[in-house]
């Protein structure tokens, strides 16, 4: 059993906590979680960063963790099929590009994350809506 | 202001915040400076955590923060316990304000506020008169149609008493989520770019096309809490939305008023959803793409506080999953706006260079320091960041001075009535987080609550009723019903009831209102009128319950042969 | 998603007088259907026997009875099936009884006996033998009897309780948790 | 003496992080691979929340426990500075549960057990200070705002003698005012 230590930030709440993992990385799985001596959490963690992060074991208990792109190539209410990266990536560029088309960029509306995806991705998603399709419409759940 | 200094504070203010419920490690901080001798004033209708500690508890009526922050204000000028020095050199629009707060007299907040005019005169020269003061606020202000006035009026407190600019005062929102703060810093909203550069100013805009390469518009864009609306009412045809990319989010589940949130996503051309875990609104997506988690991915979340900080990747992802920022990179090149980029750090570079308040706080130093909080303007590593935004009451407008802004308390828009006589306010689970896609699907705390959920009422009520601990309820509004379990509490005030919103059965959204603050779009979570009732056949409600779960969750792709625990 | 407990009745030395009304109580309305018992003196045809003992021992008396136990050993002991689990009770069913004793040794609380069963009035007699048919009789806490338990409803000086476990539990730890307050200053 | 852990409802903001933290102790870390509803979730401590009160209450280990005294089967006994439960010896006859003036033992479904009409085997669950765990108590540890300690024989011992002296000089300072 290889184990590796690594701190990062909980995924959970404004409050910012330190976390230190133990991972096994031939089993690719965490072993443990302690709180580490971050700025605001000093060595504490509640119930969510302690035990938070057993969703990554995806254990089947609400909802399925998504593992491939799918199309609902039926149209609406048709079912989600799996299929390839290129193919997903394609459809989606067609499809946003063909109602730009018609419709103009402000008929499309993108969300950012206030979860997990980190600011990166935000960063990115804001300047896809305003520089790819053109278009203000971008906004996330901070109203809700 | 930082979360550590909290505990040292001479006063605390606290104000529609339930730390203990949606950060519990933000209250620590709380009841570390209780031990210390803090004073603590706690503006609720429920007797939380903070409020159970608190020196004066300030159990208001839902729906009347204006009218007691009004009248604190009120009482603070009266007796002349306002920082005058602080008001001339720090401030403008004094005078109009005053004029806003004269009628707000405790003995007028009264009957509004259902608080006692000598308790909030006892509140006022305890927050006036103990240095250094400080405001936390949270959803109990901001979940209301007049949101935006609450925050300013709290913020003419802090201004008033000379509050602001030193360690252990000011004012703080304590944002929910994760990475609430990140969202915005990085512009995920439709009125500014990263960095809060207003879309709107010319000189901004230009920046922006030039580093993009790319004309931008100049038209603000829409609220998320407009959608469904824009998709099902929109008259002008511009203005119509036929594409939703959704991006980490789950607007069936954590919008309000779901019936419509449905019919909207139903009636969109093209809905694209992008998480890790199937959820309601990928019910109704067109497409799924899978991303990877937090755990999965490395980048950096901005806290409450405004820190940068890193999060790592702890293990591999297992499944053909990619990271968020690498799919909206691909669909962007598909459709002729290429974006390659090798890393986090690439995009994190190109970002901080365009953001003059982030623009020194690179990889390295976060790295190296453990965080920084923003503003951080300079690259050398003497920049540390900002713990205080104004510092030395020096204000981020032009002539840096403050602007004091008072308005009327007006009443929430949906009031009790014949047929809904009781309040409903949704509020947090403290061990599921947001629409509990995460938290739901881990074991123990799936084993400390699970569905239906609850409804808090005062034992009073239950009484009247004849409701048990634990028994199956239906509650119900103007827009819709759902079952959850009954919680007798006195905790909460005769008349008004608590829901949490993450549940799938017990969802309080089905009865909350899409009445928007019209001016940050966040919708009235806090108050609408409800009715519960009695359900006769327990054993039946047990039932339906356990079906419906099994329902959603096989719908969510779950093998639900082994039965679930409801 | 409640954790639902048998509830049961236990009795009071401090209360008790040994005045027996618990066990007349629960002879009578045990017998009342099936045997149509009658309600003066001198109708009743069967055997008394109650399904709770009052016990004498040194120091006083109280009465002894069955406290459906959640592993219950009368229940685990029994091969012929005759005992379960109703309702989160520990029932016997009488027809079912063939009187081996085992469940009797089980019990730890001597809360079984061995008694002559009655039905319309008359012992239920066996074939290949003179002696009549005999069941495990302990307590049903009134099973299907309006008001709950007969034996506390009738003790003149409240020495029995029926006990609902768990809402009793947590009224004892709101009670433990409020008289914290009173002593947080330990250190 | 027997040691206990005393929650602080100063300190307490009804988390419950200490009920997983419980759980977690004493099912071992397993509990993130099994199947979920594999094990059985019992936390050996409640969380009380009235009106102005919120505070978990746990077994205090009592030098004369009513629970032992009670328990039909000597399930029961004094370990190592602690009072514990012989899972194995005990029926689940709930006389404990009603003897204890503290409401600290309830009855817990013993997952994969089973009695011999099929129904679930539950027997009695109280806090065992995770006796035979290494670093004490789980609750304690994990408590986000250290309201939960370990009152130990010195410690008690300590605060009594500091408590005594006081209370004299006090009585001392009285009746010799300082000049």
């Amino acid at each position: 059993m290889a184990l590796k230590q690594v701190q990062t930030t909980c995924a959970y709440c404004g409050a910012g906590c330190q976390i230190m993992f133990t991972v096994d990385t031939d089993a690719n799985k965490i072993v443990e979680a302690v709180p580490a001596d971050g700025r605001t959490n000093a060595g504490t963690l509640c119930l969510k960063g302690h035990y938070g992060w057993d969703y990554l074991n995806d254990p089947q208990i609400l909802t399925k963790r998504l593992r491939k792109p799918m199309i609902r190539k039926g149209g609406k209410k048709s079912p989600l099929v799996e299929v390839s990266w290129e193919e997903a990536i394609s459809y989606v560029a067609k499809r946003l590009g063909e109602i730009k088309e018609k419709f103009g960029p402000d008929s499309i509306m993108g969300t950012g994350s206030a979860r997990g995806a980190g600011n990166e991705a935000n960063y990115l998603m804001q300047k896809f809506m305003r520089a790819c399709i053109g278009t203000n419409n971008v906004d996330h759940c901070a109203r809700i | 202001m930082g979360i550590p200094e909290i505990e040292d504070a001479g006063c605390l203010l606290c104000f529609g915040y339930n730390g203990a419920d949606s950060h519990p490690i933000v209250a620590r901080r709380i009841v570390r400076g209780k031990q210390k001798g803090m004073k603590i004033i706690c503006a609720d209708p429920r007797v939380t955590e903070t409020a159970r500690i608190s020196d004066i508890h300030l159990q208001l009526k839902g729906g009347s923060n204006l009218a007691l922050v009004n009248a604190m204000a009120n009482v603070i000028w009266n007796e002349g316990l306002a920082d005058k020095k602080f008001i001339d050199e720090h401030t403008k629009g004094f005078d109009e304000f005053l004029k806003v707060i004269e009628k707000y007299t405790p003995e007028y907040a009264e009957p509004i506020t259902h608080i006692p005019a000598e308790t909030i005169r006892r509140a006022a020269r305890v927050y006036a008169t103990t240095k250094p003061a400080m405001i936390l606020y949270g959803m109990g202000v901001c979940q209301f149609t007049q949101a935006v006035d609450v925050v300013k009026g709290l913020a003419n407190l802090a201004l008033m008493t000379g509050n602001f600019g030193g360690p252990s005062m000011g004012i703080g929102p304590v944002r929910g989520q994760n990475n609430v703060q990140g969202a915005c810093d990085m512009g995920a909203l439709p009125n500014s770019y990263p960095g809060y550069q207003n879309v709107t100013v010319p000189e901004i805009r230009e920046k922006f096309e030039k580093a993009w390469g790319v004309p931008l518009s100049d038209q603000v864009g829409c609220p998320i809490t407009h959608v469904p609306h824009r998709i099902l009412h929109e008259k002008e045809e511009k203005k119509r939305i036929h594409a939703y990319y959704i991006f980490g989010e789950d607007p069936a589940q954590s919008d309000p008023d779901l019936a419509e949130v449905r019919e909207a996503l139903d009636k969109c051309d093209f809905v694209v959803m992008q998480d890790i875990y199937m959820n309601k609104t990928g019910l109704y997506a067109d497409v799924i793409l899978p991303a990877t988690a937090w755990g999965e991915n490395e980048g950096i979340y901005t806290c409450a506080d405004r820190g940068f900080q890193r999060v790592r990747k702890l293990i591999e992802p297992e499944g053909d999953m990619r990271p968020d920022w690498q799919i909206i990179a691909d669909i962007s090149t598909a459709m002729g706006y290429p974006m390659n980029y090798k890393n986090t750090e690439e995009i994190w570079n190109e970002m901080i260079d365009l953001c003059p308040s982030f623009t020194g706080a690179t990889y390295e130093k976060i790295e190296k320091y453990g965080g920084v909080q923003w503003p951080c303007r300079d690259k050398s590593m003497e920049d540390k960041g900002t713990p205080y935004l104004h510092k030395d009451g020096i204000f981020a407008t032009k002539d840096h001075k403050a602007l004091f802004y008072g308005t009327d308390w007006h009443p929430p828009v949906e009031l009790e009535n014949d047929q809904y006589p009781m309040t409903l306010s949704t509020v947090r689970e403290v061990g599921h987080y947001s629409v509990r896609t995460m938290t739901g699907n881990c074991r123990t705390l799936r084993n400390l609550e699970d569905e239906p959920g609850w409804v808090q009422m005062n034992t009073e009520d239950c009484e009247k009723m004849n409701l048990k601990k634990g028994e199956l309820v239906k509650i119900l509004s103007k827009r819709g019903y759902c079952i959850t379990r009954c919680l007798p509490t006195d905790r909460v005030k005769p008349g008004a009831t608590y829901m949490t919103y993450q549940w799938w059965i017990g969802a309080c959204n089905e009865l909350t209102t899409a009445k928007l603050d019209p001016i940050s779009n966040t919708p009235e979570y806090k108050y609408c009128a409800c009715r519960v009732e009695k359900i006769e056949d327990q054993q039946w409600a047990e039932r339906h319950v356990m079906e419906l779960y099994d329902d959603i969750r096989a719908q969510m792709g779950i093998d639900t042969g082994k039965g679930a625990k409801a | 998603m409640k954790k639902e407990i048998g509830s049961f009745v236990v009795g009071d030395s401090t209360k008790c007088t040994g005045c027996k009304a618990c066990e007349l109580a629960c002879f009578t309305v045990h017998n009342r259907k099936s045997n149509h018992l009658g309600k003066t003196v001198g109708t009743v045809t069967v055997p008394v026997t109650p399904r709770l003992f009052l016990t004498k021992f040194e120091q006083g008396c109280m009465p002894i009875q069955c406290k459906h136990c959640e592993d219950a050993p009368c229940l685990n002991a029994c091969t012929k099936g005759a005992i379960s689990r109703i309702d989160h009770q520990v029932i016997v069913d009488a027809e079912k009884c063939i009187g081996c004793k085992d469940c009797m040794q089980a019990c730890p609380f001597g809360a079984i006996a061995l008694l002559p069963y009655a039905r319309d009035g008359r012992l239920v007699g066996q074939a290949m033998s003179s002696e009549p048919k005999v069941f495990a009789s302990k307590c049903d806490l009134c099973e299907g009897i309006e008001g709950g338990p007969a034996c506390v409803r009738v003790c003149p000086h409240q020495a029995l309780r029926l006990v609902d476990p768990e809402a009793e539990r947590e009224e004892k730890n709101i009670r433990a948790a409020e008289a914290l307050l009173l002593t947080k200053n330990w250190r | 003496m027997n040691y206990f852990v005393k929650g602080n409802p100063d300190l307490c903001i009804g988390c419950r992080t200490c009920m997983i933290g419980c759980v977690v102790a004493h099912e071992g870390k397993h509990i993130f691979e099994v199947d979920p509803d594999s094990y059985s979730f019992n936390p050996k401590l409640h969380m009380v929340k009235t009106a102005n009160l919120s505070v978990p209450v746990q077994c205090k280990h009592c030098e004369n426990p009513a629970c032992m005294a009670v328990c039909p089967v000597g399930a029961i006994s004094q370990k190592d500075h602690c009072i514990v439960i012989d899972t194995e010896k005990c029926m689940g006859c709930k006389s404990c549960m009603d003897a204890c003036p503290f409401g600290a033992i309830n009855m817990t479904v013993q997952t994969g057990k089973f009695q011999a009409d099929g129904t679930e085997k539950k027997v009695a669950n109280k806090c065992d200070l995770c006796y035979g765990f290494s670093g004490g108590p789980a609750c304690v540890r994990v408590c986000p705002t250290e309201a939960l300690t370990l009152v130990t024989e010195d410690e008690l011992g300590d605060a009594m003698e500091r408590k005594r002296a006081e209370a004299a000089r006090n009585a001392y300072l009285e009746t010799h005012p300082q000049e």
